[in-house]
C-alpha cells in the first residue's frame, strides 16, 4: 500500500523510465500528460487524507501547498509542451531521440522537484534540488544551438557550485545539531531538528544559513547570483522556462524558508531577516532595470521572475505573520502567472519564428488571443488588480512600511520601475502596427487561461483552507 | 404698498441709468472738445447717432452667423442689467441682492466673452486682433478688480453694494491705506474698461491701434446702436460705481422720504459731472500707450489691489 | 442601498464578457451602450435616494482580503459621487449611442467601457483600504485600455504609457498612506482607520501620500503630466469620463482620506493644499491657451478646475482646523458643488469636441472654424458649456466660483500668519485663472465655430445625430437649471458638510426669490434666476422695442476687406495668433515662449515664417532628468548581462567572502 | 591515542590546505592536474584516518571513491583531453600568482576566524576540521575565479568538493556521506568528460570560455 507521499515520487519515477523506453512523440507526449495529471491528482488527495511522515519523508501545511502546485503547475505545462513539441518537430528544431530524452528527462525533473519538496532530511533534500538542477541543465542544453549551450554551460557551472555551497551549508547544520540531538541520521531530520533548534550552536548555524542562502540563493536567482537564470530561460525550449520560472525557483526558495524556519527557532542567532532583505532589494531593484535593455521575451520574463523572487525574498526577511503570508501568496500567484505567459511566449516565438522583440508587434490585431493573453499576463505580473499578484503586493507593502518606510520606499521604487520596463515593451509587442509574420497559431490555449482564471479568482476571492494553511505556515515562519 | 414703491424705485433706476448713460458720454466728449478749444459736438449729440443709428438697416457680412446677431442684444441686456444694480441716487434697490459686486462684474465679464466672440465671428483678421487684445486686456482687468473687491468687501464685510455703501456713510471706515490703494486700482481697471485713453482710443479708426474698435468694426444700424448704449452704460456704472463706493454721501436710505430722494439725485448727477471731467481732463492730458503697455498698467493695478487685501489682512489678524 | 448598487455594478461588470462575446455583430454598441445608460440610470437613483433619506448603508462581501472582507459603504459623500459617476456615465452613454457607431475597432473599446464605469462606481462604494485601491487601480487600467484602444498612433501608445506609470505610481503612493493608516497589524477596514487617531506626523505623511496619491491621478500640477496626453487620446466619450469623471473620484479619494479618514487637520495642510491648488489652476489654463488641440485644450482645462476644486478644498480644512465649522461647511460646499459642475459641462465639452471630431476628423484647432453654420445645435451646446465653464453668470459655473470667493472673504478671520498672507495671494491666482479661462473658451469657440472654414473639411462638416445631441441638450440644460437654482444643489450637499465638517451651510430653498446666501444676507447674496429673468427680459424688450419702433430691415453684404478682395480664410485669426497677446504676457515667463520671425530679403521670393517654440518647464525639470536616470542606469547595469562565466563566479564568490566578513565582524 | 588522532587527522587536513595553495601557485596544465591528483590522496588519506578513529567502515568507501576516482580517473582523463584539445602549453591566470596567494592567506585567516567563533563544545578536530575544510573550499573557489580556462576551472571546483567531502568526513556520524560523495563524483564525471566538453569540442576547438562568451543570446 503506497500512499500520496510516495505516490508523487513513484509515479514521475516510473513515468521517467517507461517515457525514456517508449519511441515516437504523440504517444509520449500524451502519456508524458497522463503521468503528470495522475500525480496533480494524487497530491491533490493529501488535503483529503494527510499521510503520516515517516524519517525521510514529510507533509505538512508548508510543502502540501507546494506540492500541489508543483504537481498542478508540472500538469499544465505539459499539456502545453505536448503541443509545443509537436510544433517543435514539425520545424525541425527537435528529432524524436530528443523529443524521448526530454519526457523523459521532464518526469525526472518532476519527480526530483516533489522529492526536494516532501523530503524530511536535509541531506535528501539536497540531493533531489541537485538532480533537478542537473535535468535543467540537460533540458536547457536541448537545441544544441551555440547560444544553448553556452547557456547550459553557464547554469551547470554556477549551478554546481552553488550545490557545493549548500552543501557545505548542510554539513554545518548537521554539525550544529549533533552535539543536541546525537550522531546519525535523527539529526538532519526536519521534525527532529526543528524541536531542538533552539539549543543549537548560534556561531554554527549562522555560517551555515551565509552558505545555504547562497547555495540555494543561486537557485533562487537572486542578485547577485543569477547570471545563471536569465539565459537559462532564454535559450531552452519554453515549457522548461515555465517550468524554472514557475517551480524550481519556488523549490529553491521552499529550502531556504526551511532553514529560515531553524535559525528563527534559534533565540542566539543572526536573525536572517537583513540579510533577505538585502538580497531581495537587490533583486527587485536591479532586475527592475535590467528589463529595460532586453531584446528578447523570453529573457525580458526571465528577469521579472528575478525581479518577484526579490520581492518575495524581501517579504519573508520583513517577516510578520502578514508579511509571510504575502509572501507564501505572491510565490503561488507568480508561479501561476509567470509559467503562463511562458505559455503564451513559447506560442507567440513559434508564429514569429523569433524571440526578438524588435520583429515582433501588434499581436493583439494578428493574434488577439495570444496578444490579448500576454497583455492580461503582463498586467497580472505587473501586480496590476483584479488579478493575484496585487493582493500580494499590497499586502507586502502596506503591512510593512509602518516598520521599514525607506526600505519599502526602495521596493516601491524598484516595482515601479519594472512596472516601467514591462509595459514599454509590452507596447511594441502587443500593440502598433503589426510586424513578423502573422500566421495563426496552432495553440492550446487551455492551460494558459486556466492559470489566468485561478489568479484571477485569487486576486479577488481567496479560499479560507488555503488562508489557513498559509496562516499557519506564517505563524511558522515567524 | 411698499412693494409697489420698491418696484417703481427699481425701474426708475433702470430708466434713469439708461436715459443718463448717452448724455454722460456726451458731456465727457464735450468737456474734452472744450479743453482742446474746439467747440465739440452738442451733449445731444449721442442721442441723435443712436436714433439714427436705430433707423438704418443692418448691413451683415455674409459669413456672420446667427450668433453674430443676438451678441448685441446680450451684451446690452447685460450691461443694462448690472448697471441698474449700482445704488445710484437710493439705496436698497429691491433687486440690489440679487447680484452683488462679484456677480455685478462677472456679468460685464460675460458681455465682454461674447463680445469678443462677435470680433472672431466675420472671420476677418481686424475682429481677431480686436478679440484677442480684448481678452489680454481681460484677463489682467478682471482680476484685478476682483482684488478690489476683496479690499472693500473686507472693510465693508459684505460684497453688496448697497450694504457696502451703508458702511462706507457711517463714517466708522476712516481713512485707510487699502481704500486708497483700491480706489487707484479701480480708477486705473475702470479707464482699461472703458477702452479709454491710454488704455485704448474710443476715437481712433486706424485698426492696428484698435481694441473695441476692432471688435465691432462688422456692425452696423440697431446692432451698433445697441452695443455703444452699452458701452456709454457701462461708463455710467463704474462712475456710480466709484461714487457709491468712495463718495457715498446723499444716497438716500431705503426708507428715505421725497427731500432725501432729491437730494440723492442731486447729488448723483454731480457726482457723475465731476467723474466725467476728471475723465476728460485725465484723457486729455495723457498719450494713448502702446498695446504691449497695457499689461505693465494692469499689472500695477492688480498689484495695488492684491497690496491693499493683503494689508488688510495684515491688520486684521493684528 | 449599497446592495442594490452593488447589483449595479455587478450588471456593468456582466455587459464585459458580453460585449467580447457580441464583439463581431455590429449592434454590439447599441446593445453595450444602452444597457450601461440604464444601469448608470438606476445607479444614479440609487444615489439620490441615499443622499436624501440621509441614512448610511452598508454592504460586505466574502471577498477581498479573507479575513477582512470586502466592505462597500453608502454615506452622505459616497452618495454625491455616486451621483457624480453615475450622471456622466449615463451622459456619457446615451452619447455614445450615436458616436459609438462610428468606432472603427469596437471591439477595443465596448468591452472596457461598461468595465470602467463599474470600477469607478466601486472606488466611491469601497469602504476599506483593499477594495478601494483594488477598485482604483481597476479603474485606471480599465482607462488605460481605453486609451491605447487606437493603438496604432504611436502618441497614443506613449499617452497610455506615461497614463499607467503615473496611475500605479499614484496607486502606490495611497498604498503607502494606507499602509501607515493600517498600522503593520494591518486594520484596512475604514472603520477601524477612522477609530484610530493617527499621530500628528503620522497624519502629515498620510496627508502628503494622500496628495501626491490622489493628485496624479485629479492631475495637480506638476503631477498633471499624463493627463493632457491620455484624455485627448481616448474615444470621446471615454474622454468626457476621464476629464468629467475620473478626476472627480480622484477628488473624492483625497476628500475621503483628508476629511473623513484623518479626523482633526493640522492647520498647516490647508497652505499646502491651497498652494498647490492656486498654481494648479493658473499653470493648467495657461497651458490650457498655448493648446490648438481642442481636446488636449479641454483636457489642461481639467488641471485647471481640479485647482479650483482643491482651493475650495482647502480653505475647508483651514476653517475645519481653526475649528470654523459653517465657514468650512461654506468653502466645502463651494468645492464639491464645483466638482458637480465641472463634471457637467466638462461632460458637455468634450462630447461636443467628439460631434467635431466625427463631423470633419480634426481635433486641430487651425484645421476648423465656421462650423457653427454647418452644425449649429453642436454650436449652441458647446457655447453653453463654454459659458459655463468661464465661470459666467447666469450659469453654473459661476455660481461655485463665486462661492469660493465668498469662503475666501471669510479667511481674514483665521488666526495664522501664514494663511493670511497665502489666502488672498490664492484669491489672486483664483480671478486670474477664471478671467484666463474666458480668454480661453473665447478662442476655443471662436477658433473652431465661428469665422470661415479653414479647411474643406470643416466645409462639408455635417451635424452630428440625435442621440448625441440628446445627452449634450440634458448636460446643457443641467448646466442652466444649476446655474439659477443652486439653492436647490447647496442643500443637496448640506448632509455631506455635515458629516464631514459639523456643520452646513443655512437652508437656501426656503428663502423667497430662491436667492442664495451664504452667511447672512447683509453680507453676500446672489440670484441666479432673477438675474436671468432680468437679463432675458430686457434683452427680449430691447429687441421687441426696436424691431417695432425703429428698423428691422437687413441686408447681406460682404465682410469689411480693407482693401484687399477676396481674404482668404488662411487671414483669419488662428488659435496661436489669437494667443499671442497672452502668450507675450505671460508665456515669456511661465513656459520661456519665444518668437523666431524669418522675413526674406526684399525681392526674395522664400516666403517669411514666423516659428514659436514653447517649453514645458515642468517636464523638463521633473520627468526629463527621471527618464534620463533610470535610461542611464538601465545602461549602465545592462552590462551585467554580457560578463563572463569567470565574473558571474567573481560574483558570487565576492558575495560569499562579503558575507564571511560580516559573520566574522559579528558582534 | 586521542592527541595522535588529532595530531594526524589535524596534519592530514592542513596538509590539504597547503596543496591547494600549490595547485593555487601552480600555472601549467599538466603540473596542475599532476597536484590536484595529489590533492585527492591527502584527502583520501585523511577519509580513511577519519573512518579509522571514528571507526565508520562507509567512510573507507568514501575513501576508495576518492583514491581511485580522484587521485587517478580524472586526472588522467583530464591529461587525455587537454592533449587532444592541444592546450597543454601553459595556461594564462587573470590575477598573478602573487597576489592570488594573497588572496588565499586572506580567505585561510578569514575561515579560522569564522569558525573559531564557533562555540568549543563542538569537539575541538571538528572545529579545526571545518576551518580547513572552509579554507579549502575557498582556495576552490579562488581558483576557479582567478583561471580563465576551462579546465582549470573545474580543477578548480573539485579541490572545492574535496573541501566539502572533508568537511563531511570530518562531522562524526554524519549519514549519507558516502551517497553525497558519489553523488559528487558523478558530478564531476558530469563536468569532466560530460557532453558540454564534447559537444564544446565539436563546435569550437577550444574550451576557453570566453569562445562560448561569443555566442551570449543578446549581442548582435
Amino acid at each position: 500500500m503506497i500512499d500520496a507521499l510516495t505516490g508523487v515520487l513513484v509515479i514521475p519515477a516510473v513515468a521517467a523510465g517507461l517515457l525514456a523506453a517508449l519511441p515516437g512523440y504523440r504517444l509520449t507526449a500524451r502519456l508524458n500528460v497522463l503521468a503528470t495529471l495522475l500525480t496533480f491528482l494524487i497530491a491533490v488527495s493529501l488535503f483529503a487524507v494527510e499521510p503520516k511522515s515517516g524519517p525521510y519523508l514529510l507533509v505538512d501545511d508548508l510543502n502540501k501547498v507546494f506540492i500541489v502546485l508543483t504537481t498542478f503547475v508540472g500538469f499544465t505545462t505539459s499539456v502545453f509542451s505536448a503541443s509545443y513539441i509537436s510544433h517543435e518537430i514539425e520545424s525541425g528544431r527537435l528529432t524524436p531521440t530528443f523529443v524521448r530524452f526530454y519526457h523523459a528527462m521532464y518526469q525526472t525533473l518532476m519527480f526530483a522537484m516533489n522529492l526536494a519538496l516532501v523530503a524530511n532530511n536535509i541531506g535528501l533534500m539536497w540531493v533531489a534540488i541537485e538532480m533537478a538542477t542537473l535535468t535543467t541543465v540537460l533540458m536547457v542544453g536541448i537545441y544544441r544551438t551555440h547560444e544553448a549551450l553556452e547557456a547550459a554551460w553557464k547554469y551547470f557551472i554556477l549551478g554546481s557550485v552553488g550545490i557545493a555551497l549548500a552543501l557545505f551549508g548542510t554539513i554545518l547544520v548537521y554539525m550544529a545539531a549533533r552535539p543536541v540531538i546525537g550522531e546519525g541520521l535523527e539529526a538532519m531530520v526536519w521534525t527532529v531538528l526543528v524541536t531542538k533548534a533552539a539549543k543549537f550552536d548560534p556561531a554554527l548555524l549562522n555560517v551555515a544559513f551565509v552558505f545555504l542562502l547562497l547555495g540555494y540563493g543561486t537557485k533562487v536567482g537572486l542578485a547577485p547570483l543569477h547570471a545563471w537564470l536569465p539565459d537559462a530561460h532564454a535559450e531552452g525550449p519554453t515549457p522548461i522556462s515555465a517550468v524554472l520560472s514557475g517551480l524550481l525557483l519556488n523549490v529553491a526558495l521552499y529550502a531556504l524558508l526551511r532553514f529560515k524556519m531553524l535559525l528563527a527557532l534559534n533565540p542566539v542567532a543572526i536573525a536572517p531577516g537583513p540579510l533577505m532583505v538585502t538580497m531581495g532589494l537587490i533583486s527587485c531593484v536591479f532586475a527592475a532595470f535590467m528589463l529595460y535593455r532586453r531584446r528578447d521575451i523570453k529573457r525580458m520574463f526571465a528577469y521579472s521572475s528575478i525581479e518577484h523572487m526579490g520581492i518575495i525574498v524581501f517579504a519573508f526577511g520583513m517577516g510578520g505573520t502578514l508579511a509571510n503570508f504575502a509572501g507564501l501568496l505572491h510565490m503561488t500567484m507568480h508561479s501561476l502567472t509567470k509559467s503562463a505567459i511562458f505559455f503564451a511566449v513559447g506560442h507567440i516565438a513559434q508564429v514569429k519564428g523569433t524571440q526578438k522583440i524588435a520583429d515582433m508587434g501588434g499581436l493583439t490585431v494578428t493574434n488577439p488571443v495570444l496578444g490579448w493573453g500576454l497583455v492580461l499576463g503582463v498586467i497580472a505580473i505587473a501586480g496590476l488588480p483584479p488579478l493575484g499578484i496585487f493582493m500580494s503586493e499590497f499586502l507586502v507593502v502596506s503591512s510593512t512600511f509602518a516598520r521599514e518606510p525607506w526600505l519599502v520606499i526602495i521596493l516601491v521604487f524598484g516595482i515601479l520601475v519594472g512596472l516601467g520596463g514591462l509595459f514599454l515593451r509590452l507596447n511594441t509587442i502587443a500593440f502598433g502596427e503589426p510586424r513578423g509574420p502573422t500566421a495563426p497559431a496552432e495553440a492550446s490555449y487551455v492551460p494558459m487561461f486556466a492559470h489566468f482564471a485561478i489568479v484571477f479568482v485569487a486576486g479577488i476571492y481567496l479560499p479560507p483552507a488555503l488562508v489557513t494553511g498559509f496562516q499557519n505556515v506564517a505563524r511558522l515562519l515567524g | 404698498m411698499a412693494v409697489i414703491r420698491d418696484f417703481a424705485f427699481q425701474g426708475a433706476q433702470m430708466l434713469l441709468v439708461l436715459l443718463l448713460s448717452p448724455l454722460l458720454t456726451g458731456f465727457v466728449r464735450k468737456v474734452k472738445a472744450r479743453l482742446l478749444r474746439r467747440q465739440g459736438p452738442p451733449l445731444l449729440q449721442p442721442y441723435r447717432d443712436l436714433v439714427r443709428l436705430m433707423r438704418k438697416e443692418v448691413v451683415l457680412a455674409e459669413s456672420a452667423s446667427w450668433l453674430f446677431r443676438v451678441i448685441p442684444y446680450i451684451i446690452f441686456a447685460g450691461t443694462w442689467v448690472a448697471a441698474s444694480l449700482v445704488p445710484t441716487f437710493r439705496s436698497g434697490l429691491l433687486f440690489s441682492w440679487s447680484a452683488d459686486l462679484i456677480a455685478l462684474i462677472a456679468l460685464l465679464g460675460s458681455a465682454r466673452f461674447f463680445l469678443a466672440l462677435a470680433g472672431l465671428d466675420v472671420g476677418t483678421s481686424f475682429g481677431g486682433i480686436g478679440s484677442s487684445r480684448e481678452v489680454m486686456i481681460a484677463s489682467l482687468a478682471e482680476p484685478a478688480m476682483l482684488m478690489i473687491v476683496f479690499t472693500l468687501a473686507l472693510i465693508a464685510g459684505s460684497t453688496q453694494l448697497s450694504t457696502m455703501a451703508a458702511y462706507m456713510v457711517s463714517g466708522e471706515v476712516g481713512l485707510r491705506v487699502s481704500l486708497g490703494l483700491a480706489l487707484l486700482a479701480l480708477v486705473m481697471v475702470a479707464i482699461a474698461e472703458n477702452a479709454r485713453i491710454p488704455i485704448d482710443n474710443p476715437a481712433t479708426h486706424l485698426e492696428l491701434t484698435m481694441v473695441h474698435e476692432a471688435m465691432v468694426l462688422e456692425y452696423s444700424g440697431r446692432h451698433l446702436a445697441l452695443i455703444d448704449l452699452a458701452s456709454q452704460l457701462k461708463l455710467l456704472l463704474y462712475i456710480s460705481v466709484i461714487g457709491c463706493l468712495f463718495t457715498p454721501w446723499g444716497i438716500a436710505p431705503p426708507n428715505g422720504g421725497a427731500a432725501e430722494i432729491a437730494v440723492g439725485v442731486a447729488t448723483y448727477m454731480a457726482k457723475l459731472a465731476v467723474g466725467g471731467v476728471l475723465l476728460a481732463i485725465f484723457e486729455t492730458s495723457i498719450a494713448k500707450m502702446r498695446v504691449f503697455r497695457v499689461p505693465a498698467f494692469l499689472g500695477a493695478a492688480l498689484m495695488l489691489g492684491l497690496l491693499g487685501t493683503l494689508l488688510l489682512f495684515v491688520s486684521r489678524s493684528l | 442601498m449599497a446592495t442594490y448598487a452593488l447589483y449595479g455594478v455587478a450588471a456593468l461588470l456582466a455587459l464585459a464578457p458580453i460585449a467580447v462575446a457580441l464583439a463581431a455583430s455590429a449592434r454590439a454598441s447599441n446593445v453595450i451602450y444602452v444597457a450601461s445608460l440604464l444601469v448608470t440610470l438606476a445607479l444614479g437613483v440609487i444615489g439620490l435616494m441615499s443622499l436624501f433619506e440621509r441614512t448610511v448603508s452598508i454592504a460586505t462581501l466574502p471577498l477581498g482580503l479573507p479575513w477582512l472582507g470586502a466592505h462597500f459603504r453608502i454615506d452622505a459623500l459616497a452618495a454625491f459621487f455616486v451621483i457624480i459617476v453615475n450622471l456622466g456615465g449615463a451622459a456619457a452613454s446615451l452619447f455614445a449611442i450615436g458616436y459609438g457607431s462610428h468606432e472603427e475597432s469596437p471591439q477595443r473599446v465596448l468591452p472596457f467601457y461598461p468595465t470602467y464605469l463599474a470600477a469607478m462606481n466601486l472606488v466611491v462604494l469601497a469602504d476599506d483600504a483593499f477594495s478601494f485601491l483594488v477598485s482604483w487601480e481597476f479603474m485606471s487600467l480599465s482607462s488605460w485600455a481605453l486609451v491605447v484602444a487606437h493603438h496604432r498612433e504611436r502618441e497614443n501608445l506613449r499617452a497610455g504609457y506615461v497614463y499607467l506609470l503615473m496611475a500605479s505610481l499614484g496607486t502606490l503612493a495611497l498604498l503607502l498612506a494606507f499602509g501607515l493608516l493600517a498600522g503593520s497589524d494591518g486594520n484596512y477596514a475604514f472603520d477601524a482607520m477612522r477609530a484610530s487617531h493617527p499621530a500628528p506626523a503620522l497624519a502629515a505623511t498620510v496627508l502628503v501620500l494622500a496628495l501626491v496619491g490622489a493628485g496624479s491621478k485629479a492631475g495637480i500640477v506638476p503631477l498633471h503630466a499624463w493627463l493632457p496626453l491620455a484624455h485627448p487620446a481616448a474615444p470621446s466619450h471615454v474622454s468626457a469620463l476621464m476629464s468629467g469623471v475620473m478626476t472627480k473620484v480622484a477628488v473624492y479619494g483625497f476628500v475621503r482620506i483628508a476629511f473623513d479618514l484623518l479626523g482633526e487637520p493640522a492647520w498647516w495642510w490647508s497652505m499646502l493644499v491651497l498652494a498647490v491648488g492656486g498654481i494648479t489652476a493658473v499653470m493648467g489654463v495657461l497651458y490650457a491657451l498655448m493648446q490648438h488641440d481642442l481636446k488636449r485644450l479641454l483636457a489642461y482645462h481639467t488641471v485647471e478646475n481640479i485647482g479650483i476644486i482643491y482651493i475650495g478644498l482647502g480653505l475647508a480644512l483651514a476653517f475645519k482646523a481653526y475649528g470654523m465649522p459653517v465657514a468650512a461647511a461654506l468653502a466645502l460646499t463651494a468645492g464639491l458643488f464645483h466638482v458637480f459642475n465641472h463634471s457637467v459641462f466638462k461632460s458637455l465639452l468634450f462630447f461636443g469636441a467628439g460631434a467635431v471630431l466625427n463631423a470633419t476628423g480634426e481635433r486641430d484647432m487651425e484645421h476648423l472654424g465656421g462650423l457653427i453654420h454647418r452644425m449649429p445645435q453642436t454650436a449652441f451646446v458647446f457655447l453653453v458649456g463654454c459659458v459655463a465653464i468661464s465661470a459666467l453668470p447666469p450659469l453654473n459655473g459661476f455660481v461655485s466660483e463665486w462661492l469660493t470667493f465668498q469662503a475666501i472673504l471669510l479667511s481674514p478671520q483665521l488666526p495664522s500668519w501664514g494663511l493670511t498672507f497665502l489666502v488672498p495671494a490664492v484669491g489672486a491666482l483664483l480671478a486670474l485663472s477664471a478671467a484666463l479661462a474666458a480668454a480661453c473658451f473665447v478662442k476655443a469657440f471662436g477658433v473652431t465655430f465661428l469665422g470661415r472654414p479653414r479647411t474643406p473639411a470643416a466645409a462639408n462638416a455635417r451635424e452630428t445625430d440625435s442621440n448625441s445631441l440628446a445627452a449634450m441638450y440634458f448636460l446643457a440644460a443641467l448646466c442652466l437649471v444649476a446655474g439659477i437654482l443652486p439653492g436647490i444643489f447647496i442643500d443637496a450637499l448640506a448632509p455631506v458638510t455635515n458629516a464631514l465638517v459639523g456643520k452646513s451651510m443655512p437652508h437656501q430653498t426656503g428663502l423667497d426669490w430662491l436667492t442664495v446666501v451664504p452667511i447672512a444676507e447683509s453680507r453676500s447674496s446672489y440670484n441666479g434666476l432673477l438675474v436671468f429673468i432680468f437679463v432675458t427680459l430686457s434683452g427680449s424688450i430691447a429687441a421687441f422695442a426696436i424691431h417695432r419702433l425703429a428698423s428691422d430691415k437687413l441686408r447681406r453684404g460682404p465682410a469689411w476687406d480693407c482693401g484687399y478682395p477676396e481674404l482668404s480664410p488662411a487671414t483669419q485669426y488662428t488659435a496661436s495668433s489669437f494667443a499671442q497677446p497672452i502668450r507675450r504676457v505671460y508665456g515669456t515667463t511661465v513656459f520661456r515662449a519665444r518668437e523666431i520671425g524669418e522675413m526674406p530679403p526684399p525681392g526674395a521670393t522664400t516666403p517669411a515664417r514666423l516659428t514659436v517654440e514653447i517649453h514645458d518647464l515642468i517636464w523638463d525639470a521633473a520627468y526629463a532628468p527621471i527618464a534620463a536616470f533610470i535610461g542611464y542606469a538601465a545602461e549602465r547595469l545592462n552590462v551585467l548581462q554580457f560578463l563572463t562565466i569567470r565574473r558571474y563566479l567573481t560574483l558570487v564568490f565576492s558575495a560569499l567572502v562579503l558575507l564571511l566578513l560580516v559573520l566574522a565582524i559579528w558582534p | 591515542m586521542r592527541g595522535l588522532s588529532f595530531d594526524v587527522a589535524h596534519l592530514l587536513a592542513g596538509s590539504l590546505v597547503l596543496v591547494s595553495f600549490m595547485q593555487l601557485y601552480q600555472d601549467r596544465l599538466y603540473a596542475l592536474l599532476n597536484i590536484y591528483a595529489l590533492h585527492a590522496l591527502v584527502l583520501a588519506a585523511s577519509v580513511a584516518w577519519q573512518a579509522f578513529i571514528q571507526d565508520a567502515p562507509h567512510l573507507y568507501l568514501t575513501a576508495l571513491i576518492a583514491l581511485v576516482f580522484k587521485a587517478i580517473v580524472i586526472p588522467t582523463a583530464l591529461h587525455r583531453i587537454i592533449v587532444r584539445l592541444g592546450i597543454h602549453r601553459e595556461i594564462e591566470t587573470v590575477v598573478g600568482v602573487g597576489p592570488a596567494m594573497l588572496l588565499g592567506m586572506g580567505l585561510v585567516a578569514l575561515s579560522m576566524v569564522v569558525m573559531l567563533r564557533v562555540t568549543a563544545e563542538a569537539d575541538p578536530l571538528a572545529r579545526e576540521d571545518l576551518a580547513f575544510a572552509l579554507a579549502v573550499v575557498l582556495l576552490g573557489l579562488l581558483m576557479m575565479v582567478t583561471r580563465r580556462n576551462a579546465v582549470s576551472q573545474v580543477v578548480g571546483f573539485m579541490s572545492l568538493e574535496n573541501g566539502l567531502v572533508l568537511a563531511a568526513t570530518g562531522a562524526k556520524g554524519m549519514p549519507l556521506v558516502v551517497e553525497i560523495s558519489v553523488a559528487f563524483s558523478v558530478l564531476i564525471a558530469f563536468i569532466v568528460i560530460g557532453i558540454f566538453l564534447f559537444r564544446i569540442r565539436e563546435r569550437f576547438d577550444t574550451v576557453d570560455v570566453q569562445a562560448l562568451d561569443r555566442f551570449r543570446g543578446e549581442r548582435r
